[in-house]
């Protein structure tokens, strides 16, 4: 392939030099970013008021789930996956499946009523997801690269269509209704800020288990694989084991993610589970910065409120708003793979 | 001078390459240009070619500053055959060749050149239907040259030609070099790691430290200082 | 190595945003403030388009008459794009941001299913006039349609198709859950009539090749074909592959079937289609002045009924503000609705009955015509009369 | 990569029996077996079923032809490709003048007008820059030239807008082009024909007459006859489509390859691309779909109880001769040649003298025409939808890695089946499950032959 | 394992009995039977195309072996699973250097020596354990001082003495190094010397690639010359390289 010619800007001459104000900023550059981030996030929703707070925060903290969960198998293992939103579906489904009652069923449908609580529809969720997983893994682990991706887009349409397919367990597009709030002791997360409350709890839950993930030896491994599978294979790892791990690991936080969504909106439906959410959730973490947690959780925060915050701008056509956003996403993703494809606070690159 | 650099220097994103590099080759001369790794010898080749990025300095042939496009300075008459037996496993050996001089319209005289290259290298022209793919490393280097020589090149720039070779083979290749500038009237500029072989055949030795030229002179003068084990032991990399 | 002109980029945007943000009108004061949501992009934007139109319409005629009390009336308007979870947001920046609370909307059940749960709790109305799932009548106090709920056009669709002597049906759905909706009502009403359906195709919204379903559906030997389509565009290139397949037997459907966009597909293909629709009475004034208007403003028009369900809200939600004099008062607001004396508007002669549903309106069968006779007055077909009753 | 073979002892044993090249002959035995099944059971509706999926893979393997071109000489998966399908198919819709679009009023907007035809301009001065300006600098004024492919370029930019703004006599604007190019083209071919011309300046002047006849009567032809408009239109969608695809490969993908390191970027950019201009034309268009003006042969022929319009046949046809013409310039031609050189090797290729950014600039082009032109041909035959770039780009991207990514033969084959497959996959299970049982497939079928069904070698 | 075979007194630390590598048409490895002595410096040699690599990659598990048998420490296998390469006593370098590229140095080191199987990996802590280890090695080819940067800072011969390391974190029998000296100038050269000979000196057995033929001279004490597939000849250095039969196929006239 062709050399890469690296063309250097000035602003990048001017700032390597030490002894100059840039070099300060550009060593502390990720902080910065964080900071300013996080600081203009806080102001630009403190002025929205706390209602719209609580849900950007809401939406941000699922995102931030499936982004940490999600980065773990791009930015850590190095699978370009777009496979996620199955996952995440599962565990919605999983969730609303097993918590609806049959006193708040509204349509008489074909599912079966457990009506069990949402803690224990959870994990189920996520057994579930973990099995599926498991499964999945298996064959894709006969792939790399181009064709994981493209494998990996085959599975999202397929889980799609079992989700509106599916009828006897999904009810295919009428969706489930009724999704029950979680309660632990008489305690019921109904209101929106306890629910929030609960995400961000869910949220440092997942963020330290993939903590403790990445930074154990296993997480090193799981780079090795990212850099040259075939080389850490010869010093004794089975990669296929560790890449399968490492997936069922993501795959079932991504279902706790699901079973949140599922139980916040308390109804779901296939449409929420498209190939684009998955697309979303690949930006998300780009955005945020490969192989970094802090990044996710960034990520994931910039882009509900670049996505939210399209709302409130006037001249863009009512209309238009809902396509005018995607093509702003679109331009986003290209600007971003122009200037910098490590993310905002991450080092790595595809 | 038939090729010269003068004062070039080469970025790679921050890093210098090239730092005010002069040199020259003669028409009908072979010239060896040596350094460890990282010295910048690749770059010098590529820099003729345009496809590295000149910060300052130019580069002329016959006098005349480059200012065409890297595809076009083939048709000038300079030819180069880049390090580590880059030959198209697409294609087959006889279209190997014709890619040299694809600017080239005149179909006879392409025929006339491949036999001629053919006649250097026999083992071409056994193989001439067969994918390159399947050729080994040392038929795919032979066939790298003879991809260059069918541009009829007034200078062939060869980087690393011996590199990963069998002992054999890189007698058999220097040969062909020394040969290739006897009877094709081809100045020869040469990226050698293999001292002892390239110091037989080079007329002049260019030494390149760190992206400048350390030394400048005939491969006796290089043998009677010790530029060499300055350059080469004297620091750790 | 560029963070900083990227950071300056999101910079930019976020105070974009916030900037943006701050410049509400200053002109007006103390307007009546009501939330809009509907589907203006996916896969029912048809629909939210026509319905927004008619609503803004609506809007500058009363602004234009002065307004409600003097006061102005104001639109806030929402994207809810068909699906729960961007209902809920929209739903949650109307209420959260604008402090709405009254929400015309929204068109998709599926979007207003999502959002109706809050509302309930959080007593805000949902006003639509286009919601037809039938689970929308359990969804709350606070919950209103001027839509005929599918219930009641499957049993028209069941009844038509069966008093036209069909014994067998095949059917092709498209998976949302207002066709799926349909279907299933449809299918409920014939099979109890005695009637039964030798093949049930599905088809996901973004698939334009429906050859295979289509050939496996004329095998089965039907006598008619029932279509139910969210998407015009699909319910007409379904129509077109079917005569194309050879089909030449009769086919029936709902609105979306007979809409312009569905008819322009299919061409002559369409001609004969019965579509078992609410429609506007050509002998209402008022629905001609309003069609009029329309046409005057947008050059077009399409799904009449749809857009004249829109426009009455709007002149209910008027008239009840009148009423209450506050934008915040729900309750009031809701009372009203439930003590709303028949309402005489484009659509006919309504109330509301104590689920929120609407009582006084029924659906007609229409027919289309040929190429030919096919007038923008028209929109390419006759209406046959009302839906037929069975006793069964 | 090579076909990874279990190990093998002479032996017979369990894992012996599981080599992957059993299993795979097992599995290709089933599916014989499934099509004879299901032949056997009602040959009437094999027979439909065969037709609907030659009809649809004829436009998947036209997809996957461009798709496949480009991946070869590129090696990384332009997802903005599904775009170029959609804007080919809006292009005709644009110009066919459909004046009903719900809710968006009148689609003829001038700002369209006028930025295709900036883009044009732009393209065309690049293209007279990057390919003449070299060449003729040394002999003429360079400010003259420059002056000269300026005002070219903008009268080529205004000669696309006035052309966009003017749809329904496209026949009358138009057709002195076309007639031009069959002017040319015909004293080309007489020049071929008739010897060198330098000899005789008789047969140069035959050659001019013949050609300038037949350009003009070219021209009159598409001047009087009824529907040359949606024909030309179709050139027109195709044309624009491949200005785009240049104008991203030289605006955008030029330097992102620069940059870039790794494939991975270059498709996650891509996709950023594919977002935009998708969302782009739901804005102007809306993001329903819509029918486009109905070509010849919408009457349906029928035999033993299938049908098929003869509009499909033509598909299918135009399939195949595109298929003739790119295996011809790329096996016979030496741009062919340079094509395949730079795909094995674009450093190389540039040092041997080939003109790598502006043959890949030509492929992006090439490509992007293709696949407007499977992207109108489907429009034709099934209406446009602005989502329909990306199910066609994930049905080409399908067929051209079943069928080898990287191999124009494998392109066409991989078409082909898929279409079959995702037909006769559908016998006993309900068509909705239709894509999923495609990408099924797919996954099942990559498990055994990860290089495809013809290999690039 | 390695004391039973120890104890049956095994004089060679690997055999090959009829290997087979066929690519396509081509026999990469022609049913080549080789006995490797224990515990010295083995070199292979070959002109390109000659098989050499191949073997390695065959050794490693890299490639799967089509025929034949290997022998590593008495136990026969048919089948090498490049992960289960180290359990057998192997490990490899590689003939364009393989390293982590993203990664520093320093996890570049640890990541050979951690735990191998996953739940032990899970729940070992990053590094502690093995630090020493690693340091020691780093220190060993000197790059100790740039611990903390990415290996794709490196320059070439810092890449391949990274590598050398890292195959040397393995506590094995037998190494396989695949032309560690390409492209090396004197001084990198005369490090990886040392430690080649330093690992002899522990008793351990290697095996390298060469084209050199003066440091094949200086290094090994046996040889094999490899052509196309097939063995050409064996035995002590300087008496395999007299022979005719391989001057006349290797070193030329």
């Amino acid at each position: 392939m062709i050399e890469k010619l690296k063309a250097v800007s000035p602003w990048r001459r001017f700032t390597a030099q030490p002894g100059n104000v840039g070099a300060a900023l550009r060593k502390n550059s990720q902080f910065l970013i964080t900071l300013a981030v996080i600081a203009l996030a806080a102001t630009f929703m403190l002025s929205q008021g706390s209602g719209f707070a609580v849900r950007v925060i809401q939406l941000s903290a699922i995102f931030a789930i499936l982004a940490v969960s999600l980065n773990l198998v791009i930015g850590y293992t190095g699978l370009l996956s777009l496979a996620h939103v199955g996952f995440f579906g599962i565990g919605a489904y999983s969730v609303a499946v097993l918590t609806t009652h049959p006193a708040y069923e509204q349509v008489p449908g074909h599912i079966r009523y457990f009506d069990w609580p949402f803690f224990a529809a959870l994990p189920v969720g996520m057994l579930v997801a973990g099995v599926v997983a498991l499964f999945v893994g298996g064959v894709l682990s006969r792939f790399r690269d181009d064709i994981f991706v493209l494998v990996t887009f085959g599975l999202a349409v397929i889980a799609h269509r079992v989700f509106l397919f599916w009828l006897p367990v999904t009810r295919g597009a009428f969706g489930i209704h009724a999704i029950e709030k979680p309660s632990i002791f008489g305690f019921v997360f109904d209101g929106k800020t306890e629910f929030m409350l609960l995400t961000l709890g869910f949220l440092a839950l997942v963020v330290f288990v993939s903590w403790l993930v990445v930074s154990s030896s296993f997480g090193r491994v799981l780079m090795a694989i990212r850099e040259d599978e075939g080389a850490i294979e010869v010093f004794g790892y089975k990669a296929r084991n560790y890449k399968l791990t490492i997936w069922v690991i993501s795959a079932m936080m991504a279902a706790v993610a699901g079973g949140l969504s599922a139980s916040e909106q308390t109804y779901i439906d296939p449409q929420s589970f498209v190939l684009l959410e998955s697309i979303f959730l690949v930006c998300i973490v780009i955005l945020g910065g490969l192989a970094s947690l802090v990044g996710s959780l960034l990520g994931a925060l910039v882009f509900v409120l670049l996505m939210e915050g399209m709302r409130f701008i006037d001249f863009i056509p009512d209309a238009l708003v809902g396509q005018g956003r995607l093509a702003i996403l679109g331009i986003l993703i290209v600007l971003l793979m122009v200037f910098r494809p490590q993310g905002l606070v991450g080092r790595y690159k595809l | 001078m038939l090729l010269e650099l003068k004062d070039v220097a080469v970025h790679y994103g921050g890093v210098k390459a090239l730092d005010g590099v002069s040199l020259g080759l003669d028409s009908g001369e072979i010239v060896a240009l040596m350094g460890p790794n990282g010295a910048g010898k690749s770059t010098v080749l590529k820099a003729i070619f345009g496809l590295a990025p000149l910060d300052s300095g130019r580069v002329f042939w016959r006098q005349e500053p480059i200012d065409v496009l890297p595809h076009q300075v083939v048709s000038l008459g300079i030819a180069f055959v880049p390090q580590g037996r880059r030959v198209f496993t697409q294609l087959t050996i006889e279209e190997n060749l014709e890619m040299g001089c694809l600017y080239l319209r005149d179909k006879a005289e392409k025929r006339r050149r491949m036999d001629e290259v053919m006649e250097l290298f026999p083992i071409l022209h056994e193989k001439r239907k067969d994918s390159a793919r399947a050729m080994s490393g040392g038929e795919q280097q032979m066939l790298a040259v003879g991809r260059g020589l069918m541009a009829k090149p007034t200078a062939l720039l060869l980087d690393e030609p011996t590199l990963g070779l069998a002992p054999k083979i890189v007698t058999e290749m220097f040969e062909k070099i020394a040969e290739i500038n006897a009877t094709r009237d081809t100045a020869i500029f040469v990226v050698e790691h293999n001292i002892r072989s390239v110091l037989d055949i080079a007329a002049r030795v260019y030494v390149l430290d760190k992206g400048r030229i350390v030394h400048d002179g005939t491969p006796a003068s290089i043998r009677e200082t010790d530029v060499l084990t300055q350059v080469f032991l004297g620091r750790m990399e | 190595m560029r963070r900083l002109p990227f950071v300056g980029l999101v910079m930019i945007a976020v105070l974009l945003v916030s900037a943006a943000c701050g410049s509400d009108d200053p002109a007006d004061d103390s307007p009546f403030v009501i939330g809009i949501m509907e589907s203006l992009t996916g896969p029912g934007e048809t629909y939210g388009n026509v319905s927004t139109q008619a609503k803004l319409l609506a809007l500058d005629e009363i602004n234009d008459a002065g307004g409600i009390n003097g006061r102005r009336l104001k639109f806030v308007i929402e994207d809810s794009k068909c699906n729960a979870r961007d209902s809920i947001t929209a739903y949650t920046k109307l209420t959260a941001v604008d402090n709405v609370k009254i929400i015309l909307g929204t068109s998709c059940s599926g979007a207003m299913l999502g959002a109706a749960p809050l509302a309930e709790a959080d007593g805000v109305i949902m006003f639509s006039g286009l919601a037809t799932n039938p689970a929308i009548k359990d969804a709350g106090d606070y919950i209103f349609r001027t839509a005929i709920s599918d219930a009641l056009v499957g049993v028209d669709t069941g009844n038509t198709l069966w008093t036209d002597g069909i014994r067998k049906i095949a059917t092709i759905t498209e998976a949302t859950d207002y066709a799926e909706g349909v279907r299933a009502e449809t299918v409920k009403r014939f099979e109890a009539l005695g009637g039964s359906v030798v093949a049930a195709e599905q088809y996901g919204s973004e698939e334009t090749d429906y050859r295979a379903a289509i050939t496996k559906m004329l095998d089965a030997g039907p006598d008619a074909i029932h279509v139910a389509a969210q998407a015009e565009f699909a319910g007409g290139t379904i129509v077109k592959q079917l005569r194309e397949l050879g089909w030449d037997g009769p086919i029936y459907g709902e609105i979306v079937m007979i809409g312009t966009t569905a008819l322009d597909v299919a061409g002559d293909a369409a001609t004969g289609i019965k579509g078992i629709v609410p429609a506007l009475d050509p002998g209402n004034q008022k629905a001609n002045d309003f069609l009029a208007r329309f046409r005057a403003r947008y050059q077009y028009t399409t799904l009449e009924w749809f857009m004249g369900s829109g426009y009455d809200n709007v002149y209910i939600t008027a008239a009840c503000l009148e009423q209450t004099g506050d934008d915040q008062d729900a309750d009031g607001f809701r009372d009203c609705l439930y003590n709303m004396p028949p309402y005489s508007g484009t659509i006919g002669t309504y109330t509301f009955d104590s689920d929120g549903e609407v009582v006084g309106l029924a659906n007609a069968v229409a027919e289309v015509l040929p190429v030919a006779e096919r007038t923008p007055e028209n929109s390419g077909w006759k209406i046959l009369g009302l839906a037929p009753t069975v006793d069964g | 990569m090579l076909k990874y073979l279990g190990a093998r002892d002479g032996r017979w044993s369990v894992s012996g029996l599981l080599t992957q090249r059993s299993l795979s002959v097992l599995l290709i035995a089933g599916a014989v077996f499934y099509v004879v099944l299901i032949l056997a059971q009602d040959p009437q509706k094999f027979l439909q079923f065969t037709l609907n999926g030659i009809v649809i893979g004829a436009i998947y393997a036209m997809v996957a032809m461009g798709f496949t071109l480009v991946y070869g000489t590129v090696w990384f998966f332009d997802l903005s490709y599904g775009a170029m399908a959609t804007i080919g198919g809006y292009t005709v819709f644009y110009l066919s003048g459909q004046q009903r679009t719900i809710g968006r009023g009148s689609i003829h907007n001038t700002a369209v007008d006028i930025f295709v035809g900036a883009l044009v301009a732009g393209v065309v001065a690049w293209v007279l820059y990057t390919w003449l300006y070299p060449n003729l600098r040394n002999r003429f004024d360079r400010r003259l030239l420059l002056a000269s492919g300026f005002v070219l370029s903008i009268l080529a930019g205004g000669y696309t807008g006035f052309l966009l703004s003017q749809p329904l006599s496209l026949n009358l604007i138009f057709g002195p082009v076309v007639g031009v190019m069959v002017a040319i083209l015909a004293v080309w071919l007489l020049h071929l024909a008739l010897g060198r011309p330098k000899t005789t300046s008789l047969k140069m002047a035959v050659a001019a007459t013949v050609g300038l006849a037949l350009g003009a009567y070219t021209a009159l032809l598409l001047a009087v006859t009824p529907g040359a408009n949606l024909y030309l239109s179709w050139v027109v969608g195709a044309a624009i489509a491949g200005a785009t695809g240049l104008a991203l490969y030289r605006g955008l993908y030029f330097y992102l390859r620069r940059r870039a390191s790794s494939p991975l970027i270059m498709l996650v950019g891509s996709l950023g691309v594919l977002l935009t201009l998708t969302a782009l034309v739901s804005i102007v268009f809306s993001p329903d779909g819509r029918p486009l003006p109905p070509p010849f042969g919408e009457t349906p022929w029928r035999f033993w109880g299938a049908s098929i319009k003869p509009f499909q046949v033509f598909n299918i046809g135009f399939t195949f001769v595109v298929f003739a013409g790119l295996v011809l310039l790329l096996f016979r031609t030496s741009f062919g040649k340079a094509v395949r050189a730079i795909g094995d090797d674009e450093e190389v290729a540039r040092i041997v003298g080939i003109n790598a950014p502006v043959i890949i600039a030509v492929i992006f082009a090439l490509g992007a025409a293709i696949a407007a032109t499977g992207g109108i041909l489907l429009g034709e035959d099934l209406g446009i939808k602005p989502t329909n770039g990306l199910v066609l780009l994930l049905k080409g991207w399908v067929a051209a890695v079943v069928g080898g990514i990287g191999n124009i033969y494998g392109a066409i084959l991989g078409g082909f089946v898929l279409g079959m497959v995702e037909n006769y996959g559908v016998w006993f299970i309900p068509a909705a499950w239709k894509d999923a049982i495609a990408f099924g497939l797919l996954i099942l079928f990559l498990s055994f032959w990860s290089r495809g069904l013809l290999p690039r070698k | 394992m390695s004391s039973s075979a120890a104890e049956r007194g095994q004089e060679y630390a690997l055999e090959t009995k009829g290997l087979l590598k066929q690519f396509a048409s081509v026999k990469a490895i022609n049913h080549l039977t080789i006995a490797v002595p224990r515990g010295g410096i083995t070199s292979i040699v070959g002109p390109n195309g000659s098989g050499k690599s191949t073997l390695i990659n065959m050794l490693s598990g890299t490639l799967p072996i089509d025929e034949g048998m290997v022998v590593l420490d008495g136990t026969a296998l048919r089948v090498i699973k490049p992960y289960d390469s180290p359990s057998h006593g192997v490990t490899r370098t590689f003939q364009e250097v393989r390293l982590f590229d993203q990664m520093s140095l320093w996890d570049n080191m640890l990541v050979v020596l951690t735990k191998r199987n996953v739940l032990g990996a899970l729940l070992e802590r990053a590094g502690t354990a093995h630090s020493s280890r690693a340091q020691e090695l780093l220190e060993m080819v000197g790059l100790w001082d740039k611990r903390a940067a990415f290996a794709e800072e490196l320059s070439y011969g810092q890449r391949k003495l990274l590598e050398i390391a890292r195959a040397l974190a393995m506590d094995v029998k037998l190494y396989l190094f695949d032309e560690p000296f390409a492209g090396l100038f004197p001084a990198v050269l005369e490090k990886v010397k040392v430690l080649l000979q330093d690992l002899k000196k522990e008793g351990k057995t290697i095996i390298f690639i060469e084209h050199n033929m003066d440091l094949i001279r200086e290094l090994s004490d046996y040889i094999f010359v490899l052509d196309s597939g097939e063995l050409l000849a064996e035995g002590e250095v300087h008496e395999v390289l007299a022979r005719p039969e391989v001057i006349e196929a290797y070193l030329g006239t």
